[in-house]
Order: C-alpha cells, then structure tokens, then sequence
C-alpha cells in the first residue's frame, strides 16, 4: 500500500500507456510526463502568486488580494483570464521576430530544466548521465531569452534591464555551479538521481543530507545566494527595479508574452529550487528515517514549497542592492567562498572518516567567512546599510 | 555514403561558411563569429572521429573537442575584448578601415 | 664489564665533555657584560662533570675491588667498558666513535676535572679586572670540555677533534690579549708547532685506518689496538726495520711530542707563558701538555706490540730516549731564566720528558703516575707564581721580586709545598714518589743505563732551579716598586688545595703500598713492606735523596737570602759565563729555527712572490696587450670593411622591405585570405600526392 | 544516415549560414547561437553527451552573450552605410569555395575507406571525469592557467568600462 502510493503517478503511467500499442508506449510515456510537468508547474506557480501576494501584504502588515474568491483564492484565475484575453501589443520599432521568440525560448529552457529533476523515487524524465552539466546548460541559454526580450523591444528600459539581467545571471552563474561542483566532487556523479541516492541514508535516525556537512551548508548558502540572484528575486532584482526602470527586460511586454514571461520567471525559481533540494536537502528522502513511509514525491514537493516561502520571505525582508555593491558580492566574497569550499570539499574527501575533518572543515570555512567579511566590510564594500527614515 | 563522411562534409561545409564570413565581412566582432564557426567545425570532426574511430574507449577525440571548446572560450574573451578596445581607440570596429599599423 | 654490556655511568660518559662545551657555547651567545653569568655557568658545568667523573670512577674504582677481591681475576681488560656508535658510513667500511672507561680514563677525568675546576674558580679571581672576561670562560669552558672528550676518547679519529680542538682554545688562550703583539705571535707560534707534530699525528690516523679498517681502541677484539689488529699490524713490515704498528706508534708520537713540547718541537711552550697564568696552569702545565703522555699510555699497546727481548720495543725507545734528553735539555735552559712563569714553563717541559721516558720504560702506570701528581703540583706552582705576579702587580722578572714570605705567607708556603714537591724531596712529597718510580723503572731498564744518568742529573738540576727562583723570589729584601701584597681567598684558597693533594697524592704510589700502580695493571693492591726490600731500590732512594739535597744546598749556596741588584750578572753567571750564555739563550734554538726553516720559508716566500711579480706579471702583461691590440685591428675591421658592406646590405634590405611592406597591408582579412590559400594548396599537394 | 541528421545538420548550416548573411549584427548573433545549437544536437546525436551539453554551455551560455555584449558595446548593431561586406568580398569568397571543394574532394575522395556505422560507444561521463584528471591532467592544468589568463587579459583589455561583461569567461 504505502509502496502503492509512493509510486502512485509512476503505476498511473504504466497503466495508461498500457492501452498504446507497444511500438508507441515509450513516446507516450515520456509525452505524458512532459505534460503533467507542463500542466503541473503552472498550476504550483498559480497557487504561489497568491502565496507571494498574501505573504507580502502580511509582512508588510496589508490585506493583499482578498476579493476574488474566498480569501481572494481565484485572484491567479482573473489574472490568468485577464492576460489572456488582453491585447498583445508590439512596438512598431520592435524586432518582431525576436521580440516574439524570447518568451518562447524563456519558457522552453527553464521548463528543459525540470527534464532532469527528480521528483520522487523512479519519478525523473529521463535520467540523464550527465544530469546537472545539462541543467546548467538550459539555465545559461535562458539568458540569451532574456537579452533577445530586451533588445528587440527596441526600449531604453528594457535594454538596461536587460543588460543588468544578463550581466548579473553570468556573474552569479559562476557561484552557482561552484557551489555545486562540491556536491559532484563527493558524490562522484553529474546524475541527479545518483545524488539523492547518495544521501538516502540515515544514521540515528537522521538522514545523510549534504546541508549537514561543514561544506555542505557552506556550499548551501553560496547556492541559496546565487540562485537568488539568478532569477533576479530580491534582494537582486535590479533588473526589474520598478523604481529605477519601469520594468526591465519585459516592460514592453503585454498580455500574454507578459504572463509568458512571468510564468517563466516563477518556473526558473521552482526548478533552481528543486535543484537546490535535490543536491543539498536530499532531495525527495525523507527527513528522518521513520518518516520514510511517507511519500518521497510529498517530500520533494514540501521541501520546493519550503524554499520557495524562503524566497518570498526574503524579498518582503531585504532591500535591494546596488549594482556595483551586486557585483562586488558576487567576485570578491561569494566566489572566493566557493572556492574555499572546493578546498574543504577536497580535505573532506581524503581526511577519511571521524571527527578530525569536521572540526577541520568547519574551521577553515569559518576563518574564511570571518576574515572575507570582515575585510570587505572594512573596506565598505558590503557593509550595514543605514537608512535614514524619511521625517 | 558512409554517416561519417556526412559528418565530415557538413564540418567542411560549416568551416567554408565561417571562412568566407572571416574573408567578407567588415565587421570585426563577425569576423571572430566566422572563427568560431570554423573552430565549431573542427570540433564537430574531432567528436565524429572519435565516434567512428577505431578506439572511442581512449576518448581522444572527446577530450581534444573539450580542451578546444575551453580554448575558444578564451580566445573569444581576449578577441572581443581586443575589439571593444579598438572600437574605444579607432571608434570603428570596421577591418577596411583599421588598416594603420601604427598608433 | 664489557661482556656484561656496559652499565648506566658510560653511557652518560658523553655529559662530562659534552656540558662545558654547552656551556661555552652559551657564553659566546652571551652579552659581553655578562660576567657573573658566564663564570657561574663554566664552573656549574664544570663541577657537574666531575660529579659525573666521580662517579665513573667510583663505578670502576668498585669494579675493580670486587673483581680483585671476590673473582681474583687479574686483567686489565675486564675493567674496560665502551659505547660506540657509527659515525658515517660510506660503502661497505664506516668510521665508528665511541667512549671508552677504563681505570687510565676515570683517573684521567678526575684529574683534569677537578684541576680545571680549582682553576676556574681562581681565575674567577684572577681575571677579575679583564675586560674579555666572558670570552675567556667561555674559552675556559671549550677547552675542559675539550680536553675531557680527549680522555674519554675510544676513537682515535675522536681523540683527534678533541685534540685540534684544545689545540684551537689554547692558540685563542695564548693570544688571549691579542692587543700584545707578543702574545699575538706566541699563539701563532704554537699553533703552527703543534701542527706540525699533528700532520705527523693524522699520518698515523691515516695509515692505521688503511690498515686496520678501523679507528676505535677497543671493541671486544675488534679495536685497532687490540691483539687481533695488532698482530696483523706486526706483521706488516715498515721502513728501518719497524714493524707497521712501531712506524704507527711513532708517527702518534711525534703528534704527542708537538703537544706536549717534547724536543725539538718544545719551542713553543715557553713563550705560551705569554697568556693568563690561570691558562699557563691549566693547559700548559696541567693538562693540555699531559695530552700527549695521556695518548701514548692510550695507544701503548701499539708501542709495546712486539716487544724485543727485555720487554721494550724500537718505539719505546725512541720515547725514552727523546723524553730524557728533553728531560735534561729543558732543566739546563731552565737554571737561566729569569722570568718565573718560563722558569716553570722550563720544568714543565723536562717533567713532561721524565714522563715520557716513564712511559717508555716503565709502562703505563709510572708515566701517569708522576702525570697526574705532577699536574697538581705544577697547576699549584703556577697559580702560586700568578698569585705572586698579581701580587707585584704584572711583575714577572724574579730579579725585580724578592722577600715575599713575610708580604704573602699563604702563596709562600704554598709555593714551597710545589717546589719541594716538584723536586721531589724525599717521603712527604708526590713528586718524590712518582719520580722515583720513573728512576726504579730507569734502573732495571733492560737496554741501557745512560737514561737513568740524564734522569738523575735532572733531578739534581731540577732542585737547583727551584731553589734558585723560590731563593729569588721569597727570601732576601723586596727589590720591585710597589710593595707587593697577599692575593684574595678566591685565589689563595685553591692553592691550599692543590698543595695539600701536591702532598698527599704521593702515598698512592709508595713501594711499599703500589696501589695507583696495581688500580691501572688491573692487579690486586696489597699493602707490605717487603716493597721496599728490592733489590737496589734503597740505594736509588737514597741516591735520589742526596742529589736532592746537592741541588738545593748547592743552590741555596748561590742564591740564598743575598738579594742581588737586578742589573747586577747572575751568581753563575759568574762562575761560568760561557755556559750561562748558551743556557739563558736556550742553546740558541729559536735562533736556529730562525736561520733554518723560518730562513728557508722567508726565502721562499721572496722566490715565489719574485715569480708572481716577474713572471706571471709579465705573462699577464702580455697577453692582456695582445688582446688590446687585436681589439685595434678589429675597430679598424668593423670601420671600414663590415660597416661598410653592412650599410650597403642594409639599403638592399631597406629596399626588399619597401617591397614587401606592400604585402603587409595591415588587413586582416587579405592576411586570412593567403593563409587559407595556403590550406588549399597544402591539402592539394597532399591528397595529389597520396592519390594511386 | 538518419533524418535526424539531415535536420540537424540543415539547421546548424542554416544557422552557420545566417550569421555570416545577416544585416543586422544582432540577428547574425542570434543566428549563430542557432548554428552552435545545432552542433550540441549533432554531438548528442554523435553520443557525445558531455560535449554536447559542454557546447551549450560554453558557446550559447557564454560565447553568444559575449559577443551581443560586445555588439552592443561597439554599436555594431547598426547598419553601415556602405554595405556589410568588404570591398574586396568577391575574392574572399572565391578562396572559401576553393577550401571547401578542396575539403569536400577529400571527404568524398577517401569516403569508401571511411569506416560504416560502428557501435555506440559506451563512455560514461566518469569515464570522461577519470580520463581528465588522469591521462589528460597536464592539459587541464594548462587549459586552467590558459583560462586564468584569458580572464584577466580581458578584464585588463578592456578596462575603464564596465567589464562585467569579460568576466563570464569564467565558465
């Protein structure tokens, strides 16, 4: 039974593909799993704006959406019927094609993404053998949808925007995959699904997540950090500072190459943050060993949802950065912490086991942060921004 | 005809495009596009030789490809910088019209 | 012992050279002003060491009785214990080190430990007013710990560093007030003595090393000075009819003649007076100069490998021929001098010739014996002359001193207790008693009788002089300038005693009671006056006695109480001036030297810089102006052919260049172009060429 | 000889194609990115896993925004006056002909030697992982410090500016 329901989507395919003749079953399958993805993300990203708006009219002490529905529940419904019914302009002086193809190319590569995922035990499209290399691979290419928007729009804004975005996702890219190589150099494996396998073990009862390892939770954070900025969430969404320009790379942007856009953006955050679980949070493994009977897809999915409220918990929280300040971040504190970590992750794996490498490891990372921080706030780059309240 | 000799034409194919793009455009920054292309094509027959090869175990080919997609990375980043500098310095990226040697 | 492995002591034997050394080491990183620090330190180390020598010696002192008394084993061996390790190792052969303790050893350690401990604390006194007065404990130290790594030395090549190395501190010692050129020079002359007597030495090192494969004393039969090298050592024959170990056992020697100023290499000793008394006493009376006797009685088995008929070998006899010469030639040369420090200097050498001649005739046990009292008796008598110098402030002329008994009684007496020791008046004193044994010996040496005369007449000459200078220096009216006065308990406390061993050390070695003899043999000690009985022994005493007192009589007939006028001739100078001459001018050996080997170097010196300056000069001259001639011609070349012909090739190339600038349009493109012609030609040619 | 490969290989010689022919230097950028697409298909379709998603990575991921980045740095996106091809484009074009007969006459010169369709290789990307670090180690280190040097020759290169841009290199 409890296997039954652990297994329950994968059973559910079996059995409808079983009426396909033979020669098409594959296809099929992997045909309805892209759409259950395909259908799937977009309903979690529904649910999730009304999440983001309520969490946000509650930290900034408001109502938020409360009108359409119970609670204003069917808000994303509205909105949905709204973008799709409402006129799609095009500048004159825009560049059509492009103009038309950056949605497009934005939504394809961040939905390739979810290709490799993980999502439960057997639940991965196609288990890739070089499952991460290929999630990098879609996520840089999602970049140049982002520039393709920007410049064909023919606009200031949106070149700026565009501009920021793009220099702002390369120079985070590099923490980003620093900060899991670690995770590939310990679990000897780009294939996702060998990850989590990796850290499906308990001992006392507590499982073997990379988060509970010095390097792990310092790679952890580098990750978190990038991630953050890599779908441009606050504090790093410059490219879409409303006050500073109207709305980045999308500004000319309506309907529903808006919603496009919007959607692509919130499917970016879910499959980084499913990332994100799969190397560090264990991915679909449950988070004590008595727990296991538990589904491991409601793992999967309650360990997304989780990131996702540190997201929006975030960006109701922190003020947003300053380029420059962006930048310094990101080469002189975020990737020499990475590479820090390459180093730690390196002792870890040949000091062999007890509890020698733990002090060591913890030790060294910490010394690290605690000198990088301390000097760059010395040298006020990163330090405390005061504020001034207006009188 | 043999999927190599395809493979290999389409490599010859795609580095006569970049070569004639490298010989005919003024555009410094398309002349650097035609290289990559020409440097894409050599990959492409490296990888198709290892592919068909005797030994693709030994993985030469692959790693010659890795090494020089590295390589191209690099030599696109000095390249394009070069051009930004001399579009600071001349205000044209245009190849007939940096024709001075000196200054 | 050694089949028992060697016990806890031998293997803390390394501490007792090894802590002075430290110590010394110290001191030299010491600050200058650091006084009190550095006497402190050299003399804790010190006492230490002899703690530790002690205690070896009681370690062996109690071997030998049970082994004596219970298991009445008579061997010199079984006393023996050694440590040895590898020092290097290169191929197959490796030289080893190690320490060795043995009866020769412990009496040796005692000795010297607690001689140079007295006189640490002396100069403590002594040297107060020095302003080098770190540097010198730290030499002090470096030299106990030196000299003590001679003695316990189970290696020759050891003994050898240790040797060079109290070779070193004594050169610094002597020179110690460098800003005196004679000093300077003194030192110099020594160091280059005893190198020449060393080159000798390490010749010997050399030889036995090719032919034993080994340096060490004794390993449990595989030593080099034990029976199986040296029979294989005899039967390698030599030049002059030696065996290999007689050639060896010389070549040692001549080394241990440089050391302890045997002649012809005594030269330097006398003038080593020019250093610190405490220095004269401790190394140039005591112990440095007793290292040579101390090596021969260690390496006797070599000398006394193969011995002729009557016990003695052609090495022995050049020992105790040499040793009884220098014996009487430095008691002649010391009747005529008048400074107190040579006078004893004098003695010393012909003393350290009674020893050799010891060691040649009686073995081991008599050369050491008169070693060791005389190095109390000596280090006393010379203490006492620094504590008379000190008191006369500097004066050293025993013309300019006189009446001193009543201005320093202590050094008195002292003093007197050392002459009288040293002349060996009969029963209470050592000397008499050591001195004796070497006459005994002398007496029934088997080769011939004329040692035993020289000897005699030694010991005669011996009282006289130290009559004549106590009779200078002590009796009659006060000569010098200021009146003198009585030293510090620093100093005179250590003559006490010293003076009091000067007399007790004697009954060791009595006829009737040979128990330093039998300590060394390895024998058992019995007391009994039948020791007395032999035949002919009494008559010797007797004889020893009345020469004795024929020289001081004799002397103090001369000299006694009469304080002459310094200017004025000396009493036998009067009698015979001819002979006084060629003594006072020490039968004109330096000059010799001077007109000799130094004449020869000087001469040679000129020779080689004439050549430098001349010849090779000349030929540097010449090439040098060749050089700068070929230079001319070539400027004259480079003017007129090359620059020309180049100037030329470069308008051609000037114009090739033109020619070419064309091609290098500065287009990339047209560049790219002929390279990709290039490629279509190359592949071309090649396909074209692999075709058929 | 598959279908796949005619798709492939139509695409990536259309892309190639487009970004030597394009006016607009931006839509030659974008084309290109097509042709480097194409190519990380042809390696996947050659079982090239690891290249294929290491050309996408570095080309379209890095190269491609590069060289917009530097398009748009130097203005380039707008059209000259006097034509996009230089003077002597004629000539230039000729030589690349003259190559690829020259290359094609090769290829189908020794086309009956090539070897036929073999087995798929099975070359894990552990295998690729072990190969690196092990045979091929010296040449990593290099490609290391080559790359180090690019980075900084670029940033210094183009300094003055905002030089975000040179950094991506990185990858």
């Amino acid at each position: 039974m409890i296997e039954n329901c652990d297994q329950i989507f994968v059973l559910l395919r079996h059995w409808l593909v079983s009426f396909l003749p033979a020669a098409w079953q594959q296809t099929a399958g992997v045909l309805l799993s892209v759409a259950t993805i395909v259908c799937l993300f977009p309903a979690l990203f529904a649910l999730t704006t009304v999440f983001e708006r309520k969490g946000l009219a509650r930290i900034q002490n408001r109502l938020g959406p409360n009108r359409v529905g119970p609670f204003g529940f069917f808000q994303p419904i509205a909105d949905a019927i709204k973008s799709l019914t409402k006129e799609d302009i095009v500048p004159l002086s825009a560049d059509a094609a492009v103009h038309f193809l950056a949605p497009v190319l934005l939504v394809i590569t961040v939905f390739m993404g979810f290709a490799v995922l993980p999502m439960g035990r057997n639940m991965v499209l196609v288990d890739l053998d070089a499952g991460l290399l290929f999630y990098f691979a879609m996520g840089a290419s999602s970049e140049l949808a982002v520039f393709m928007a920007g410049w064909s729009s023919r606009n200031k804004y949106s070149l700026l925007g565009a501009m920021r975005a793009v220099a702002q996702m390369i120079s985070y890219e590099v923490p980003l995959l620093m900060s899991s190589v670690v995770v590939v150099m310990i679990t000897g494996s780009l294939s996702l699904t060998k990850i989590v396998e990796a850290q499906n073990h308990y001992t006392w009862g507590l499982p073997h997540w990379y988060i509970f390892t010095p390097w792990g939770f310092a790679g952890f954070l580098m990750y978190a950090i990038a991630t953050t900025a890599e779908t441009n969430r606050s504090p790093f969404d410059l490219p879409e500072g409303e006050s500073e320009l109207v709305a980045g790379y999308h500004t000319e942007y309506s309907g529903f190459k808006f919603a496009l856009f919007f959607l692509g953006e919130y499917v970016a955050m879910f499959s980084i943050s499913g990332l994100g679980t799969t190397l560090f949070l264990g991915g679909w493994s449950a988070p004590f060993s008595f727990l296991t009977w538990v589904p491991s897809w409601i793992w999967f999915f309650s360990k997304l949802m989780l990131s996702i409220f540190v997201f929006i918990w975030m960006r109701g929280t922190l003020p947003r950065l300053r380029q420059d300040q962006l930048m310094n971040f990101a080469w002189k504190f975020v990737l020499p912490m990475c590479l820090v970590n390459l180093l730690v992750a390196g002792l870890w794996r040949f000091m062999g086991d007890g509890w020698l490498r733990w002090v060591v490891c913890s030790a060294i990372l910490l010394l690290a942060y605690a000198g990088m921080g301390l000097g760059e706030m010395r040298k006020q780059r990163l330090g405390p921004r005061s504020y001034r309240y207006a009188e | 005809m043999t999927p190599l000799a395809g493979y290999l034409l389409v490599a010859a194919l795609l580095f006569s495009i970049g070569l004639a793009g490298a010989l005919t455009r003024r555009n410094a920054i398309l002349v650097l596009i035609g290289i990559e292309l020409m440097l894409n094509a050599a990959n492409l027959n490296l990888i198709a030789f290892w592919r068909y090869g005797p030994h693709p175990e030994a993985l030469t080919g692959m790693m010659f490809a890795i090494f020089s997609i590295a390589v191209a990375a690099a030599e696109a980043a000095v390249g394009l910088g070069l051009v930004i500098q001399i579009h600071r310095h001349a205000h044209t990226t245009d190849l007939d019209a940096m024709n001075r040697m000196k200054g | 012992m050694s089949d028992c492995g060697p016990s806890t002591i031998v293997h803390l034997l390394w501490l007792i050279p090894g802590l002075p050394i430290v110590a010394s080491g110290i001191i030299a990183l010491l600050k200058q002003p650091r006084r009190r620090t550095a006497a402190t330190m050299s003399i804790v180390s010190l006492s230490i060491s002899l703690l530790l020598s002690l205690a070896a010696f009681a370690h062996v002192l109690s071997a030998w009785t049970t082994r004596m008394a219970v298991e009445r084993i008579h061997s010199f061996d079984v006393l023996r214990e050694t440590v040895n390790f590898t020092w290097i190792q290169f191929g197959t052969s490796n030289v080893d080190l190690g320490c060795v303790l043995d009866p020769l050893s412990a009496i040796m350690l005692v000795m010297v430990s607690f001689v140079g401990l007295l006189i640490f604390i002396y100069s403590t006194g002594y040297m107060k007013y020095d302003e080098n007065y770190t540097r010198f404990f730290c030499f002090m130290s470096l030299f106990a710990g030196a000299m003590l790594g001679v003695v316990i030395a189970n290696s020759l090549l050891l003994l050898f560093m240790c040797w060079e190395l109290v070779g070193l501190t004594s050169y610094l010692l002597i020179g110690f007030w460098y800003q005196k050129p004679a000093a300077a020079a003194a030192a110099k002359k020594a160091f280059l003595t005893t190198r020449i007597g060393d080159i000798f030495f390490l010749l010997g090192i050399v030889w036995l090393f090719s032919q034993t494969g080994t340096l060490l004393f004794y390993n449990n039969g595989a030593g080099s000075i034990e029976s199986s090298s040296l029979s294989m050592l005899l039967t390698q024959p030599a030049a002059l009819g030696l065996t290999a170990a007689g050639a060896i056992g010389l070549l040692i020697f001549a080394g241990a003649a440089g050391k302890s100023g045997q002649f012809p290499l005594h030269v330097w000793l006398p003038d080593a007076m020019e250093g610190p008394t405490p220095v004269s006493a401790l190394i140039h009376a005591a112990t440095m100069v007793a290292a040579g006797v101390y090596l021969i009685a260690r390496v006797y088995p070599l000398m006394a490998a193969g011995a002729l008929a009557g016990g003695t070998t052609t090495a022995l006899t050049v020992v105790t021929w040499v040793g009884a010469f220098t014996a009487v030639f430095a008691a002649l040369i010391a009747v005529a001098q008048n400074d107190i420090k040579r006078i004893l200097a004098y003695s010393t050498v012909s003393q350290l010739g009674y020893m050799m001649a010891g060691l040649g005739m009686g073995g081991i046990a008599v050369g050491i014996f008169h070693l060791i009292t005389h190095a109390f008796f000596k280090a006393l008598l010379f203490l006492g002359a620094g504590s008379v110098i000190h008191g006369c402030n500097e004066e050293q002329n025993i013309r300019r001193m006189g009446g001193l008994k009543s201005d320093m009684p202590l050094t008195f007496l002292t003093y007197a207790i050392g002459m009288l020791a040293l002349c060996g008046f009969p029963l209470l004193f050592s000397g008499f008693w050591s001195k004796d044994g070497i006459l005994e010996a002398a007496q029934h040496w088997s080769v011939a009788k004329t040692p035993l005369y020289m000897l005699v007449f030694g010991a005669f000459l011996t009282a006289f002089y130290m009559t004549r200078q106590v009779a200078y220096v002590f009796f009659g009216h006060w000569r010098g300038g200021k009146p003198a006065h009585e030293s510090p308990a620093m100093m005179t406390v250590p003559l006490g005693i010293l003076a009091f061993f000067a007399m007790a050390l004697g009954f060791l070695g009595t006829p009737a009671w040979p128990w330093f003899r039998a300590f060394l043999d390895g024998r058992a000690a019995n007391f009994a006056w039948s020791g007395f009985m032999e035949p002919g022994l009494l008559t010797l005493m007797a004889t020893s006695t009345v020469v004795v007192f024929l020289g001081i009589g004799f002397s103090w007939k001369l000299y006694g109480d009469r304080s002459p006028k310094p200017s004025a001739p000396d009493a036998l100078e009067k009698i015979t001036p001819m002979t006084w001459g060629w003594l006072s001018n020490k039968f004109y050996i330096d000059e010799f030297y001077n007109m000799t080997v130094i004449a020869f170097y000087a001469w040679w010196a000129r020779v080689s810089d004439w050549l430098d300056r001349r010849v090779w000069g000349g030929v540097v001259a010449g090439v040098a102006w060749a050089f700068a001639l070929w230079a001319r011609l070539n400027r004259f070349l480079d003017n007129n052919i090359v620059d020309g012909s180049f100037d030329k090739g470069c308008d051609e190339l000037s114009v090739g260049g033109g020619l070419l600038a064309r091609v290098q349009s500065g287009r990339v493109q047209t560049y790219l172009r002929i390279l990709a012609l290039a490629v279509v030609a190359l592949v071309a040619i090649l396909i074209w060429s692999s075709r058929t | 000889m598959s279908v796949v490969f005619y798709l492939l290989a139509a695409l990536t010689v259309a892309g190639g194609l487009a970004a030597m022919l394009l006016k607009n230097t931006v839509h030659c950028a974008l084309a290109l990115t097509v042709a480097f697409a194409g190519l990380a298909l042809l390696f996947l379709n050659l079982d090239a896993q690891f290249a294929g998603f290491a050309q996408i990575l570095v080309y379209i991921g890095a190269v491609a925004i590069l060289v917009v980045f530097a398009i748009l740095l130097t203005r380039g996106s707008e059209t000259p006056k006097d034509g996009v091809f230089s003077r002597t484009w004629l000539t230039g074009l000729a030589i690349a002909a003259a190559v690829f007969a020259v290359l094609g006459w090769a290829v189908i010169g020794s086309a009956r030697v090539l070897p036929h369709e073999t087995a798929v290789p099975a070359v894990t990307v552990q295998q690729i992982g072990v190969a690196l670090v092990g045979r091929y180690v010296l040449p990593l280190e290099i490609v290391g410090v080559l790359l180090t040097a690019a980075l900084i020759g670029a940033v210094i290169v183009a300094m003055h500016e905002k030089v975000e841009h040179e950094k991506e290199e990185q990858k």
